[in-house]
Parts: C-alpha cells; structure tokens; sequence
C-alpha cells in the first residue's frame, strides 16, 4: 500500500513555540522521504484547526496522519474525529506529544527540540505500522444477574426485574430465602411472628420477569458493565451437571453469610451436651413453639451466650445482641418463670428503638452479665456450669439451657466465586467494596455489585438499603437501548504460533481468553477484552498481539529513542 | 514409608524382568524405554508393545539421547492415553514432563512412571564410540560406588537432584555396591504399589536416602559450585557473556531439544526479530561493524526469560551445542537463582503454576516504592 | 542526529498511571531529563521482558518500566505481572554480571508528578555514572 | 539483475593478478581496505575472528580497524554465508553498497537463496574465492590451536586431507565455475604468493575498473592449475559418492545411518538452504492423538521417539535436495556426528543430474521445481506412450 503520511505539528499557541523551535522542526522532518507533507498549525484543537486538519486530509489523500501536539490524554480522541470524518481510519493517526512529555519539562529549547524530533519520527515510523481498526457497537444487556437468593438477592431482584428487564436469580440451596427465612421474627420490636420474608419469596416466585434457578451454581463469569456472560450449573436431583448461558449487564452478588462453627472453640461446650443450642436451633424451636429441654421439660433458667467468635474472628457481628433480645423477651413472654441471662462482651444496640427493648427486657427481669470470655462450659448433675471470665475475675452460673449466639462469617463459597469473578475479599475472607464509605456496593469490577452480609454483618434493613443502592447503580446505567462500545485496542491469538500451553489464560484477569481444546489453542474473546496487554507479555511463543500496541509499533518507538 | 522389594539379580536385568513380565501379564500395554537401534552402539527411546521389541530394551543404557518428557508430550500433547504403558524417566526427565503437562503439553494419567537414583548419563558424542561398551561398564562402577563419574556430561556431574521425585517406582543405583547381584525397587504411590506384586523380590525396611546418597549429593553440590563460578568470572559483564557465545551458530539446536522449550514455533525463529534491513546504516554508524546474523545474545537471554525459570537441568543443550559453548550450565545458574527468587521447584507439584503464570500480592513490595 | 548523547533513557510507562503523571510533570512545568524518552503503553503488564532486553541490547544506557502503586492497577492485577518480569530480568542480570541498574521499575501514579520528576532525576544520575551501555559498541551480539 | 553474460563467454577471459608479498590474506584484505577508503562499498561482508576467542563469525565490516580480525580464509565455517547474507538483506530496502566475500557453496547458496527471493542480490555485489576447505567444527573448537595450526598447512598446500571436513575433502567446485554466481573471483591456486583477480559481470568489471585495476593478464596459469586440482578432486568426489551409494543400496542402509538422529534440527537449522520461517516438520501438522501411535506402536512392535525423525529427513530432502550446494553445514553441526551432509550431498549429486541442474550456478536458471518442460520424464509415465511420443517427435 502507498503510505501517503502527513504530519502536523501543533503549537498550540504560545506552548510550544515558547521551548521548541517549531520551524527547525518542519524543515527537518520535510526533507524525510517517508512523508508527504509537514504543516504547522497556530492551535489546531480549535475549530479552526479541526477544520485546517479535514481539508488537508482530503486535499492531500492521505492515509496516515501524525499530529504533534499535546497529550494523547487530552486530544487524542478529537483528532481522530477529525480523521474519521475526511474518510480516514482513524486508527492510522498517532498524536506525539511534544507538550507535556517535551515542551513543558525541558528549559533548554535546544535539547527540547531535538526530543521533539526523535518523539515524531518515531511516531511517523510507528503510524506506517497502524493496522486499520474497526469500531464496534454492542447493545447493552440490560438483564441482570443476582447471585445468592437471600433476602438481598431476593430484594434486589423485586426491585430490578420488569417488563423490559429480566432478572436471573441463582440460588445455590434448593430454596430461596437464605438466613433470614430461617428466623421466627424479623424485628424484635414487631413483637408477633410477620411473614415478610415468605411474602417477599412469594413475590419473586410470581414474578414472570424474574428466573429462579435453585439448587443451581455459577460456574462462569465474565465480561464488563453492559456485556457479561454467565454459565449456570444445575446441581438438582435430575438435572445435575446441566449448563446454562446466560447474557447480563450487571451482576449483583449476595451471597449472604455462614455461621461461625462453635465446635471450634470447645470452651462452648457445643456439641458436648443437648442442651447447648446455637441460636439457630433455638429460632427452630420458636417456630415449632417448643421451647423444652431434651428431657421434654421446659427449661427454668436459659443463659443466653453473645459474641461467641467475636475474639476469634475479631469483629462484632452487629446482629447478635438483637437477637438475644428478641430470645429473652420471647422466654419471658411465654415462659412466664424463667430465669433468663445474657451473657455480653459489648453490646451493641446502635439503632432507635433498640434502647426501649433493652429496657423493656430487663424490665421482664432478664439479667445482663458483662464477661470477657467463656472459660468453660460443662454439665453438672442436670444441669450446666458456664464458667466466664470478666477483668480477670471468674464467676459461674448453672441454668438449664445455654443459647450461643455464633459470629457470622464469609459464606462457604466466597472465596472460589472472588476467584471466579477476579473480586477483592477483605481480611476476614469477605467480599470487599470498592470505597466501604463513598461506594459501598460497587466493586473494582465494572458492572458487579454487591449487597447484604456477602460484604460482612449487618442487619436486614441495612442489607435491604444496599439492595436497593444496588438497584439504582444499576437502573441508571443499563437503560434499554443504550450502546456501549467495546475497546478497539484488544488482543488477538495466532493460531498457528499458538501453542496452547494457557500461560495467557492465567494472567488475564477478565477471563477474556479461553482454551479450545479442539484446536489446541488459546482464543481472546473481543468482547470481553479490555486491551491491557498482559497476555502479550506472557506468551513465549509470540503468538499474542495487542492491536494498536503491536511489537512493530513498540519497536519503532524503541528504535527512534536510541538513534 | 515406600513400600520396598529386594530383586536378587543384576540391576539391568531386573529391571527388564520387571518390565517384561508387566508387559506379558497385560497389566501395561506398552513400554517407554530405551532401545538399542543397531549394533554399533546407537540407542533411541521407543515406545514398545512386542515382547520381541522389548528383548533390545535397554532400560539404564547411561545415554539420553533427547529429554524423555519431551518426547512423553510429544506421545500425550493430544490427550492422556487410552491404553496403560510404564515409562523409565531420569529424574530430569521426568521432571521436564511435569514442567510440560503444567503448561497442557502432556498427560500422566495412564503412564506408570517408573525411575531411578541417577548416576548421570554419558556425554551423546561417545554414542557410537569404539570403547562405548567399556565407558558403560566404566560408568556402572562409579555409580556403585557413589562416585562422579568422569566420563558423564559436565551438568550431570553438578546434579544434586538425582532423586526422582513423583516417581511411582523407584531404582535405587547409586551407591549400591551389589548392584550386580541385587538392587531395591521402592514403590512410592499407590499406582506404583498396584504392581508390586510383579516384582519378584523380598519385601525389605529400607530407605532410599542412605549416608552415601547424601553424601554424593554433598560432592555434586560442591561441583556445582565449582562449574557455576568458572563459567563467567565475574567482573566482566556484557564482554564475557558475549564471548562465551561468540562461536554461536544460531542454530537454535539447545532450544529445539530443551523441554521447557515447547513452543511450537519459537519467537526468535520468527519473522518477528529478522533483523530490519533498514537498521544497518545506523548500526554500523555506531559500532563501524556487526556480527552477522545479529541478535545471538537477544536469543539466548530472550529464551532464558520465557524458559529459565523451570530450567530442569537436564543438559541436553550442552550436549547437543554443536561448538561446546556451555549453555547447560549457564542457564542452570541462571535458573538456579530465578528459582530461589521465585521459591519455585521446577518439576515438584503438578498442581503449582509455573511462575510466569501467577504472582502474590504480597511478594517484593519494596520494588518499584524506592 | 547526536549519537553521542548520554545518557540515553527509555521509558515504559503505563497509560493510567505513570504516563498520566508523567503529563502532570510537564503541566506543573517540573524538570524532567530531556534524556529519557518515554514510550506509552496500556499497562505495565504489557512491557514484554523482551522489550526491556531489546532496549537494553540495542544500547539504551537504561531502562525505567513504570506503573501504577500495587492495587491501583487500571486492570486491577497487570502490574503484578510486570513486578515479576522485572524481579526475572534483574535476578537474570545479576547472576551473569550485566549491570542490573541499567534496568529498574517504579510504581508512579497519576498524581504523584513530583515522583515522577525525581525518580527520573535521579536515575538519570544513576545511569550517568554507570556511563555508556558496553552494548552500545559491541559488534559481537 | 546485472549480465554481461555473453561478453564474458566469447571473450577469453582475463584478469589481474596481484603480488602477495605479505601473504594471500594481507592481500586480499587489502583490496578490501582500498575498496572501502575509496567508498566503493560501504560496508563487507566478512568472516572474522571474534576478539579474545577463538570463534570465528560473520561481520559486516565497515570500520577499518576490523580488518585486523577479518580473515578471507578462516579454518572453520561457522555460519553458511548464503544464510548469513540474507539474514540482513532480505527485509526491506537499503542505501549502503555492500559487497560479501564467500566461498564458492556459499556463493551458491545465496544464489538458490536469490532464486527464492530471500536474498536480494542488487543490494549485494558477490565475490568469491578459491576455497582450501575449512576444518570439521567440533574438532576445531574440542582443540582450536592445534586444528588451527594445522589448516594453516592444509591451506598453503591445497593438500585434500583426510582432516578437513568431509565435504570439502569430496568438493570438486571449490572455484569459480563457468556461470553467473559472483560478479569477481579471487582466484589463489595459481602461481604461489599471487592474487588473481576474475572478473565475472559487467560489476565485477566496473569494479575492477574503480580499483585502478586493468584486467588484462592472462588466466592461463590459475586456470591449469585449478584444472589440476579440480581433476583430482572429483575423482575423489566420485569414490565418495560410489561408495556411499554402495552403502545406501540396501533399503536400511539409509535409515540405519540416521539412527542416532536426536531431531534437534540443527542440520536444518544450519542449511542455507532450509530458509523456512517455520518448518514444516516442527509444525503442529504432524501431532496426533496417543492412540493412534499405539495403534502404530503394535503394528511394528516399538516406535521410536522422537517421533517422525526419519519423516523429517526424507521430508527436508524432498524440500531442499535439488538445491544442495554440499557445503557441509549440516553435518558440522550435527552434534551426534551422524553423516548427514554426505548422504544430503549424494543424494543431491543424482536428483541434481536428473534435472541437468547445478544450483547455484546461474542466477538465470529456474529452479526445477518451478519449471517444466512438457516432454520430459515421458519415461514415468507408460514406456509405451513414451516410445510413441519419442517416434512421432521424431518425424
């Protein structure tokens, strides 16, 4: 192909001309054979520029166009308009920057000059490699993805799916409604038993704009805001090992939380006797309103054990001493003589009407017993003996019933889904947001969310809010109809180069490339790609090629510099 | 502990009992090994299924005459076989095939990998040779003795990792003075105890680490320290790396038989780093002269970043350097610190990825903060 | 063309993070050695080793791979990578007696132009009493 | 393309011959060094002595200082000329004169290399020399001063020694041949402590011309003499290629030899002529799945790995064996030793003679497998059509 190559140097009114001597400049690179034309421009972002640079394009036919100027970060995209509109390919124009990079860090105009010299011939060696690129446009996916059917999941689900929006909701266990479709009450001070959550499932069952996939895992995702795809696997009785793809926009992770083993810290005593029960297995016993020991009689005295795991794990669950509440009351209510003790480290009782409920249980005569840690829990005749530590002091109490209330901690598969989807997890092994204060929900992962106990404790309400902050993020940006564009400047394989050893699979963080088997080679999917360039460095076969950053283009770069 | 049987005969032929009666009970199909090609002293690795074939066997014939994980990826490179065979590995071999199967070149399931305590092989010149039959049998008595032998290759004589590691069966050689009436077979996995039975022998307490192992390694360790010190005194940089590689002939025989090397098209045979025509008035404006073809040392330091660190050690560049330039030994030194820098053992875990795929957050966090 | 200038720096720095800052030296009007010819790249993950080998073998007196503070990567995870090639291509220097110095790496981010101007200050003095890359000369290679 | 062809036909040629008081090599390089300081090259191509080493290397010399290193007849061939010239001169355009000093194979590699265009001979004026030989690679580098040594008398003698390389002990076109290879000749086997320089194209001329040098002496005494020489050693060439012939007859016999073949490729890495990106033989063309070299294993009862070495082989024969120039690189890199150059050669030497083919001898002649002739080879097809054919063209 004839290369017809014009250059065009900026001085960008007084900056440039001021360290660079603009004429020497045109003069010398005039007299290179590989270009056509060298002109000088007074300020050509300006319109007037703009209009000089289309006219030169078309008077003088060129195919290549190199402009020096400023930062590509400044005008780079404005030049190539320019290009695209005289009929060019924009991708054949490479502006050099002989403002920030040259003009504005060198005093000496001599030394100044001559750098700007070697930056345009380098970028004139480097356009006559540009390939022509060619734009794409894909539709944005407004469908959402929301993992784990919680009541995060659930809420964000109710508040994203409608006529033009598909939510595919995935949950891993064969219902939905996660932990707090376990609970008897949802808010202590709602006093009777409310069917929120069963309302909630109800809901999203009905919705026809909503997909429940239970019993189901995601096993694929990848992609960016707008364009991602997913693969879902059915792990249900007669259907196990089935795939499905699907397309999103966006991806909501509420993937909730699991409960601390207190098996692991024997000073529990869990385990050892019956009548030590997690708080879980008591809210059962609330909602089968049995509240009896193993021998069938009803208990006399019950403590109630907070922050089991808070040393630990070295967080405050947030829930807990709630909860315990809502136990005390709950005993005092329909046990009319029971003993009832809590057993605190702090407690935390942050929200309005938390403080009359306290007041209200230690009313009913609930008493509140400040430790620093369970020492011992063991049977003694029938009954059992905690023994607890509190400033150094140990003390004992003996009731017939011990409720541990657990820490939460990282649901089961976090961190394999954090692997999967290339998303951060905080110290304690849960997902962590983009900014814990000024983007709670958001993640480094355009396009991924996450809401609820997924991102540590906190209550239903908080864990609604995020759902609906979730929703909004999403809402605003994939509104039907709107394009977005993929990078341009991606990577591509060689087949024949490649030989299929899957170093690039590794290092590319998008999950852009995959593995054909049947051909034994690796393969970039443009959509997905974002044009780091990481895989490029990584393969030893040479194979891999970042468009626009090829060696070629690099090497003449490389090759200017040192002459 | 392994589970080990004592064989009363001769090391060789024991093994090839072994292994025959593997073949001819049907509990493997095939048998990859060495195998004498003719009469005057050339063997090659065959993969063999006739127990008629299998009678030219030469299971510890002290040659490689290439990389037998190599040539293992070259047999598993489109999947595992179908069909179980046995193969006898050097420890450097086999640690090359799990070097290649990490990177999907090749495929172990199926394969019973059987191997040795190496005494090194012999240099591939002597191969052919008019004394080769006494350089063998010259060779065998240095390995009784957990000597050095000096007629082997100068990267087997600095191995310290003469040790198989996963191996499903081990030959215990080296420093067993009665190799010629009885040898141990440890049977390391439960793959390899599978076919113990086969192995007729007495079941012995024994451990294949023994004072004279240890203190053979202690002798190589001491050479290797002795070789990786003379390759390249150290002061003088560019110059003497240039001369070690000056007789250089390009021809890219070290990367074509390195098993680390497993690209099917190397970059630097490609288009890729021809030499730019136009670049020559600028260069020889600069030095007044160039080496022709150029990019010789691009090449070798290029192929020590792709391969180095998982050099295996196996040696086969050196032995098939047409012009004796030590490239074994430099890329072992090289690889050397790359894998203490990397805490990484070439050849040791299928399942840890190679360095170049993978990195930790938390590792050299004062680089690039100075 | 002045083939004697020295030291001849090239520099690879990633389009987020260090180029940007790079461009906020030149804004803020700081001193940059005229020595030191950048050349942009997406991410420094992108900086093949073999670019760096090249640079150095063809004669750059040095060579300075930049990018964004670990974390801080655009696409989140690419200099790590480059960390890694660059602690290899040192480590190979080191252990054949080739000057590692002619090679380094520094994490600079988009705001951070006075680091900028120092690291690259200072490392053109580094690279000025290390004196011309042998390379530079050498036919043999 | 330069020619003068014809004019150098008809003409009997003449040259000039140059006292070499200070020996052959002084002068030779000499020539060269007048040759650069008057600017008719800018820059040669050389073989040289690398510096504080006894490797030997291809340079492209520009400044006059190299020529202390530079040395026309270096005891080993290291790189083939023909693959070193066009390692820099096939990728784009030039503005440098360059002129290459090569032996006579490698002159003809480049020549075949010009043919499949991975050389361009306008950038290049070729000069050839009158070639001694050289010593077997191994054995110079296992003990550089005393082959060294030794070459030296070799060379001075023009004595076919069984310790030169085999292919050069068996090569009868060690001189300049009655073709359009080089522009000038550099002819040494004439009268003892002279410089004979021949004229080949109109270049050659035009550059004899710029070096103040009249063409005008006679050729008679280097031309018997080469005469002589070339005699001698093309009855030793013919011994050489009987005896192998003899030894290949037997279907093993060929195979047998490449029996200790490693598949390192370095015979092919070391053809000039083998100028591939990538070879056929290292592509992923040839993989297949285990089973299938099971199956393969059980029909012959082993496999020998590495797989395909003998495919290799046959299969670079049939690639490149009717543009053998038989200089023997091959077999000198071979590290297991393996005769590969000899059987490439012998091999060559009938393929060759059937096409009426020598390559490298013109630059005009197609290579034969890019060219045909209707009527030829009639005997492959039915022997009776062809009798048929021959008697109709007959009348």
């Amino acid at each position: 192909m004839n290369k017809n190559i014009g250059v065009y140097v900026c001085e960008c009114g007084p900056n440039i001309p001021e360290r660079i001597d603009i004429d020497k400049v045109v003069k010398e690179l005039s007299s290179l054979n590989e270009v056509k034309t060298v002109k000088k421009h007074s300020l050509l972002c300006s319109n007037d520029g703009k209009k000089f640079l289309k006219e030169e394009i078309e008077k003088e036919e060129l195919s290549h166009v190199v402009v020096a100027a400023c930062s590509p970060k400044d005008h780079e995209n404005t030049f190539m308009k320019v290009c695209e509109e005289a009929g060019m390919n924009p991708y054949l124009f490479q502006l050099v920057n002989i403002r920030e990079q040259c003009a504005w860090m060198i005093p000496d105009k001599e030394e100044a000059t001559s750098k700007a010299l070697k930056y345009i011939k380098a970028g004139i060696h480097r356009v006559m490699y540009h390939d022509p690129l060619e734009k794409k446009e894909l539709e944005i996916k407004v469908d959402v993805l929301v993992i784990g059917g919680g009541i995060s999941g659930i809420e964000a689900s109710l508040s994203l799916a409608g006529p033009n929006r598909k939510v595919h909701l995935v949950e891993k266990t064969d219902s939905l409604g996660g932990m707090a479709g376990k609970l008897s009450q949802i808010l202590p001070h709602q006093g009777s038993k409310i069917k929120l959550v069963k309302e909630k499932i109800e809901q999203a069952k009905n919705n026809e704009n909503i997909n429940i996939y239970t019993s189901s895992e995601v096993k694929e995702v990848r992609g960016f805001l707008g364009n991602f795809e997913a693969v879902i696997q059915s792990n249900q009785e007669n259907e196990e090992g089935k795939v499905e793809e699907i397309k999103a926009g966006a991806v909501v992770v509420a993937t909730g939380f699991d409960l601390y083993d207190l098996k692991e810290n024997p000073a529990y005593g869990y385990g050892e006797n019956e009548n030590i029960v997690s708080a879980l297995e008591f809210e059962d016993m609330i909602n089968s309103e049995k509240i009896e020991l193993k021998n069938g009689k009803k208990p006399k005295s019950v403590a109630l054990v907070h922050c089991a795991g808070r040393k630990e794990k070295g967080y405050c669950s947030k829930v807990c001493c709630l909860y315990n509440l809502k136990f005390a009351h709950y005993l005092k209510d329909n046990l009319p003589d029971v003993e009832v003790k809590e057993l605190y480290m702090d407690l935390c009782l942050p929200h309005k009407q938390d403080q009359s409920y306290f007041d209200q249980a230690k009313e009913k005569g609930v008493e509140f017993i400040r430790m620093d840690e369970i020492v011992k829990t063991k049977k003694s005749g029938d009954k059992i003996e905690v023994e607890y530590k509190n400033n150094d002091k140990t003390d004992k109490l003996s009731v017939d019933m011990v409720v541990i209330a657990p820490a939460m901690i990282p649901s089961k598969d976090t961190s394999e889904l954090a692997e999967l989807m290339n998303l951060p997890l905080d110290k304690s092994g849960f997902f962590k947001e983009l900014h814990e204060m000024l983007d709670p929900v958001a993640t480094p992962m355009e396009g991924v969310y996450i809401t609820g106990c997924a991102l540590g404790p906190r209550n239903i309400p908080e864990s609604m809010t995020q759902s609906h902050a979730t929703s909004g993020k999403i809402l605003s940006s994939l509104i039907p109809g709107r394009k977005v564009k993929p990078e341009v400047k991606v990577s591509e394989i060689k087949e024949d180069l490649c030989t299929g050893c899957q170093t690039c699979l590794s290092v590319c963080f998008y999950g852009a490339i995959s593995y054909d088997p049947f051909k034994g080679v690796s393969v970039v999917n443009e959509a997905i790609c974002r044009g780091c360039g990481s895989c490029v460095g990584s393969c030893p076969s040479g194979a891999i090629r970042s468009k626009h950053f090829t060696y070629y283009q690099l090497y003449q770069e490389v090759m200017e510099a040192l002459r | 502990m392994a589970k080990a049987v004592k064989i009363k005969k001769n090391v060789e032929e024991g093994l090839f009992d072994f292994l025959k009666s593997l073949l001819e009970t049907e509990k493997i199909k095939g048998v990859f090994t060495l195998k004498k090609m003719d009469d005057n002293g050339a063997v090659s690795y065959s993969l063999i299924t006739s127990p008629d074939e299998f009678k030219k066997a030469v299971p510890l014939y002290p040659f490689m005459p290439v990389n037998a994980g190599k040539a293992l990826s070259s047999f598993t490179l489109l999947g595992k076989t179908e069909e179980p065979i046995a193969a006898v590995l050097r420890p450097c071999e086999l640690r090359a095939f799990v070097e290649l199967i990490k990177r999907a070149q090749g495929d172990v399931e199926n394969i019973l990998i059987i191997s040795l305590s190496c005494g090194g092989v012999l240099s591939l010149n002597l191969m052919g040779d008019k004394d080769q039959e006494s350089t063998v049998s010259k060779y065998w008595e240095s390995v009784k003795k957990a000597e050095i032998s000096p007629d082997t290759r100068e990267t087997c004589q600095f191995c310290e990792n003469f040790l198989p590691i996963n191996a499903d069966i081990t030959v215990a050689a080296v420093g067993n003075k009665d190799l010629d009436k009885e040898f141990t077979l440890f049977f390391n996995t439960p793959k390899g105890e599978e076919f113990s039975k086969e192995a007729s022998g007495s079941s012995v307490s024994e451990e294949i680490e023994t004072k004279e192992i240890n203190d053979f390694k202690k002798k190589r360790e001491e050479l290797k320290e002795k070789f990786f010190k003379e390759t390249q005194s150290e002061d003088t940089g560019l110059k003497s790396l240039v001369n070690i590689f000056a007789p250089c002939l390009g021809c890219h025989g070290c990367s074509h038989v390195c098993p680390i090397c497993y690209c099917t098209l190397c970059e630097f045979d490609s288009k890729t780093h021809n030499y730019p025509t136009s670049s020559l008035g600028s260069d020889l404006m600069v030095k007044g002269g160039l080496k022709v073809p150029s990019g010789n040392l691009l090449f070798h330091l290029g192929r020590m970043t792709h391969m180095a660190v998982s050099c295996v050690s196996c040696g086969m560049c050196s032995d098939v350097c047409p012009v004796n330039i030590p490239v074994a030994t430099i890329f072992s030194k090289v690889g050397s610190s790359l894998q203490k820098e990397f805490d990484y053992f070439p050849g040791k875990d299928i399942e840890e990825p190679a360095p170049q795929g993978t990195y930790k957050e938390d590792e050299f966090t004062k680089i690039g903060e100075q | 063309m002045n083939n004697k200038q020295i030291p001849n720096i090239i520099g690879f720095l990633c389009n987020w993070c260090s180029y940007t800052g790079a461009d906020l030296a030149g804004t803020s009007r700081m001193k940059i050695p005229p020595s030191l010819k950048t050349i942009r790249v997406m991410c420094s993950g992108r900086i093949d080793p073999l670019f760096v080998l090249k640079s150095f073998l063809k004669g750059a007196d040095g060579v300075m791979m930049m990018g964004c503070h670990p974390g801080d990567c655009h696409y989140q995870k690419g200099n790590y990578n480059a960390r890694r090639r660059y602690v290899m291509l040192n480590d190979i220097f080191k252990t054949l007696g080739l000057e590692e110095k002619r090679i380094g790496l520094w994490w600079v981010s988009a705001s951070e132009a006075s680091r900028f101007a120092k690291v690259t200050n200072e490392y053109n003095e580094e690279v000025k009493k290390l004196g011309t890359n042998p390379a530079k000369e050498e036919i043999f290679l | 393309m330069n020619n003068n062809q014809k004019e150098t036909k008809t003409n009997p040629k003449k040259g000039k011959i140059l006292p070499a008081e200070k020996g052959i090599r002084e002068e030779v390089l000499n020539i060269f060094k007048k040759a650069l300081a008057d600017n008719i090259f800018d820059a040669l191509l050389i073989p040289a002595k690398v510096p504080n080493t006894d490797a030997y290397s291809w340079i492209l010399l520009q400044d006059e200082s190299l020529f202390d290193i530079a040395d026309p007849l270096p005891p080993v061939m290291t790189v083939q000329g023909g693959r070193a010239l066009s390692s820099f001169s096939k990728n784009g355009e030039l503005d440098l004169k360059i002129a290459a000093l090569m032996k006579p194979c490698e002159i003809r590699a480049a020549v075949e290399l010009f043919k499949l265009h991975q050389i361009d001979l306008n950038l290049v004026t070729l000069i050839s020399i009158d070639c001694p030989g050289a010593m077997p690679l191994t054995d110079y580098m296992n003990d550089p001063k005393k082959i060294g040594e030794s070459f030296k008398k070799i060379s001075e003698k023009w004595e076919i020694s069984e310790s030169l390389r085999p292919a050069c002990q068996n090569c009868h076109r060690f001189s300049l041949m009655d073709g359009t290879a080089s522009d000038l000749h550099i002819g040494l086997v004439g009268e003892n402590n002279k410089v004979t320089l021949i004229p080949n194209s109109s270049i050659g001329n035009d550059l004899l011309e710029k070096l103040g040098f009249e063409p005008n002496d006679s050729l008679k005494e280097w031309e018997s003499k080469k005469e002589k020489l070339v005699k001698e050693k093309t009855k030793k060439r013919d011994a050489f290629l009987k005896e192998w012939q003899e030894k290949t007859k037997k279907t093993d016999g060929f195979f047998n030899e490449l029996n200790k073949c490693i598949n390192c490729h370095n015979c092919m890495n070391a053809c000039p002529i083998c100028y591939c990106q990538q070879c056929y033989f290292d592509s992923q063309t040839i993989n297949f799945k285990p089973e299938t070299y099971i199956q393969k294993t059980k029909e012959k009862g082993a496999l020998r790995f590495p797989l395909n070495t003998m495919l290799f082989h046959i299969g670079r024969m049939s690639h490149m064996v009717l543009s053998c120039v038989s200089c023997g690189a091959c077999e000198d890199a071979c590290p297991v030793s393996i005769p590969v150059g000899r059987l490439f050669s012998m091999v060559g030497d009938q393929t060759q003679k059937e096409f009426n083919y020598v390559p490298g001898l013109n630059r005009e002649d197609p290579l034969p497998l890019q060219d045909f002739k209707e009527d030829e080879f009639c005997e492959v097809e039915t022997p009776n059509e062809c009798e048929e054919k021959v008697t109709e063209e007959a009348k």
